[in-house]
């Protein structure tokens, strides 16, 4: 059980809902996840879509919702989003996302900031999508994020932490904000990784949607960050640059004494 | 007749009026949904006061998975 | 469920029973790790020596015993300790450790190949503790090896799994083999990264008896080695070279379009 | 007397005797145990046929935590 | 033969001036480095100084001066000392380095792009010290900067090119403008494989003064450019994931076909 | 100018004579290269060949030739072919190459082993091609080699050196032998980076023959060599964790105090 | 007297005057420099347009190593 | 007629001979080459006591390019 934003939460995978083969699949996967949080977004209801089954969907499903700004690329258009999302869904959480680059949907800094301030006038918890940039972060915390979220890689990527050196001193230097890995988990060893560094959460989606079974998948991942946040709390062994005997050497029988004598 | 936008496709309605009356006439409107006038949010309550022209773009949104 | 060598066995953690604080943290590092399979060691009686409790210990424990010849530096040390341990143990399993360097302990590949050989040829189950060289991998199965160790780090350093590609390889290479990392296993992301990589199970010890409260330390590796074989089972994505937006781009509202369409 | 080593340390007996009888005499045996003698493992079965004599290194070794 | 912003230089080694043991010995460096281009700074004289001996050092060097803003942690600062350096140093070329933590000596995205757009309105040439950051290095070129320097690694830690990937991106996504990786260099094959992704040029200190014989070190940076320049233009083979014979397989002795066939 | 087996090179750059596109293409790697020492390999004349044309080459480049034994897969075939080598070329150096796997073309540690004892006991000096585990080289010194040979990565695949640390292990540990890495270099900067680390030389082929313009390429790694070598020699700073200002921050003007200070 | 601060250390100087006589008069001037007051550059052609009053903090800079 | 391999290629030669005196008769002979007879290397000098008999495979090879 921990705490974010004062609400109490036992999972510390926050997951998105896009890209599963079915509603079905969907919803065994977030049960089979264990989160508590929920990422969606907005879009218009399309002749096909099943927005009014989605809508019901997440009503069963029952998990805090996290609305994300997803395709933004200015704090106008994420601030407009925000506010929508806030209505439609009941909540002030945002997942503030506002790409820089279509190509590689890194988030842009500045229009970043400039809508966080504004969203945070305006009441809203928000989450921001952010590079490892620590003087970003420092920022937004200044604009009175409580919550952070970096990236581990490129959205959909799947290439894990690539910079742990840069996660790492975000999370030295900013020890009472919370913290969550968002994009570029690929594997549950990524996400038990994000939180063996301190890190408080991780949210991904492709990993566990564009998995052949999304549902084992989404119980991997549940495990994985469970078994990362047991490993921080536990205090992990320092790694070192040399050997070191795991079985004893005292005690040994001669011939090993007299190899290590001539040596 | 006036031209606006609906989800960016051109809609023809008789003459200017206010939000909350366009959508009680608009055919598809969702059950649960937030709107956008202009790029500006236009939250429940302000329907009413909120005046639809000619050229105005109206973005009726739902809930959609996200990552 | 898996078969190892005839036995089943549920977990894919195997667990080093040296350097714990003490014998209870030891028992309940072993029951916290769900293991089926711990290492242990021969050496002589010390005078301060536990070494009838720990035998008592082992009977109480109840585990699957694999013996190792830890600190052995030619085949003929190491025949003879696996020949004791047999006796013993009352096992034909051994772990086959010939150390070839004392600074790094790694193995050496020729004396371990001349003892393999020999053990098996003497009726012993094999577990050789070797390198990642796929060629020293195939000529110990080639001499009889069902089980194959290959070393993630040097022991004890903690630095998981330094060359990825090279057990990929061996993994590959031999689909038919019990591939098990032994050594170097520093994190539960370590261990998770190996299972995903389609390997066995694991083999760690230092990680779990340094850490500041081994207990949980064992707990979070059951943990991470399940997911990561889940993992493995449900298909992982592959990773990608750029972004691919998880949330869907279509039934975007206009402004996204437009931002689209200026780029 | 002659003179032996057990596990390391020289030890005297009176006279060159084989491995069973030994053990029976010697003060420091522990319960569960496997025996080399001059390196060479020797198997419960064959203690009373192994002799031992002046300069032969007796190792008497029990089960130990291990990685 | 290489143009940059009007001049036509040599060398594609920008080399710092500070942390010397002597005059002498960065004079030599800076001959045997056959660099065009050294940075300076302004600071008060101390009594102690050798401001004036450096005042002449320069003028005997000979060299194109590029003035740095270092220690400023504001636009308003940095662009103060960046117009001091115009009329001191008779250059509109200023480095410009915003800080934005004094333990990591990281950029400050908002900051520096905050000078650099006041720096370019007033005629100067901005030669920005940033992360690796496309989204911030697209904003520079967007305010008028046509050289921009992102970062390898941390001033002073000499650990290279930390996430070559960033850096390849932004050299593809810019390819019309002047880009030279500053600090973080810390040996000649950092400084190789930054040309050989098509980087214009390195600007390095530390790596050059710090060494143990930095004359040497200096030339060992001339050639090391130069051999990367050499191959970014030649043409680079492509990474394989596989080995490749590079000896002909045709005309093997038998002896070696029967193997292939066996196999 | 540095000493091999008696003999005074200059360069530090071995390269190999295979897959230029054409003769004369060959003949201008190797001058602009500056290498000392080419490697060659026997293979069956082809109606289509160029076997004398080459005889005629090698007698006109007139530099130290190092025979291969590429494609040999046991001891046996390649004592028979360093025999005919050696008759053949007038020479008793010779690459021994001994394949283990034909997929990754990995040397094979036994038959190396095998053949190199028997091959310096019929007085060659013998040059392996080998892995890059410490034991094995130790084995190879052990059997009376004066010159080893670990790879950097797998024949042909242009990954550099990817596993630095077990490089630089080596290295300390054989302090007296000459050390070249053999196979994986890709670029000058992998070449720069062997060099940097101590290793004597550096031998490669297919980074050169398979470059756009082979020869610019050759000098490039002749520079790069170079720039090695001087950087090793002239002590190189140490890497760091964390930033170092390279510009003095004392007489810095008031305003970066009061920022310091206000930290 | 009135007191200024030149690079950090307070100075006493008789009463207000421009920069340019404040300079003149000042022994520690190296040949080659630059200078702010309150933070703000001042050209050389603006020195003798400069007030200098209490309190006023100036900063004289010279060419020094930097990387 | 007895046949051989040359090069991994069948030859027939009228009877077994030494090997001095095939490479005298072989057409291909190349100028500088060296020789293994099944497997086993020949030096020049022993050419004349090497014997040449039915089945056996001769490899004579030549300098050529390799990395």
């Amino acid at each position: 059980m921990w705490q974010l934003l004062g609400e109490s939460l036992n999972s510390r995978l926050f997951l998105g809902t896009a890209q599963y083969p079915s509603p079905q699949v969907l919803s065994d996967a977030v049960t089979a996840s264990g989160t508590d949080v929920i990422t969606v977004s907005l879009r218009r209801q399309m002749q096909s879509s099943t927005g009014n089954g989605f809508w019901q969907q997440l009503k069963t499903l029952n998990k805090k919702i996290l609305p994300n700004t997803a395709g933004c690329t200015s704090a106008k258009e994420a601030i407009t989003t925000a506010q929508m999302a806030r209505e439609l869904f009941g909540t002030h959480w945002i997942k503030l996302e506002v790409i820089g680059d279509q190509h590689t949907l890194q988030p842009d800094p500045f229009e970043l900031l400039t809508a966080c301030r504004e969203l945070i006038q305006q009441g809203f918890e928000v989450f921001p999508y952010c590079n490892d940039d620590l003087i970003l972060c420092q920022r937004l915390v200044d604009a009175g994020c409580k919550v952070i979220m970096p990236w581990g890689a490129p959205i959909g990527s799947g290439r894990g932490l690539v910079n742990e050196r840069a996660l790492t001193l975000i999370r030295q230097r900013l020890p009472d904000i919370n913290l969550v890995v968002d994009a570029g988990i690929g594997a549950p060893s990524h996400a038990a990784r994000a939180l063996e560094l301190g890190y408080d959460a991780v949210l991904l989606n492709t990993a566990v949607a564009n998995a052949g079974d999304p549902v084992a998948m989404a119980q991997a991942f549940k495990l994985a960050t469970q078994a990362g946040r047991l490993a921080f709390m536990a205090g992990q062994m320092a790694q070192r640059e040399m050997a070191v005997a795991s079985t004893p050497v005292i005690g040994q029988p001669f011939w090993h004494q007299a190899t290590v004598a001539a040596k | 007749m006036i031209t606006i936008l609906v989800n960016g496709k051109p809609e023809q309605i008789p003459a200017p009026e206010n939000l909350q009356n366009f959508l009680q006439a608009w055919s598809g409107l969702p059950e649960h949904y937030a709107i956008a006038v202009n790029q500006q949010f236009v939250a429940k309550e302000n329907y009413p006061q909120q005046a639809i022209t000619a050229g105005d773009a109206i973005e009726i949104l739902v809930a959609m998975q996200g990552g």
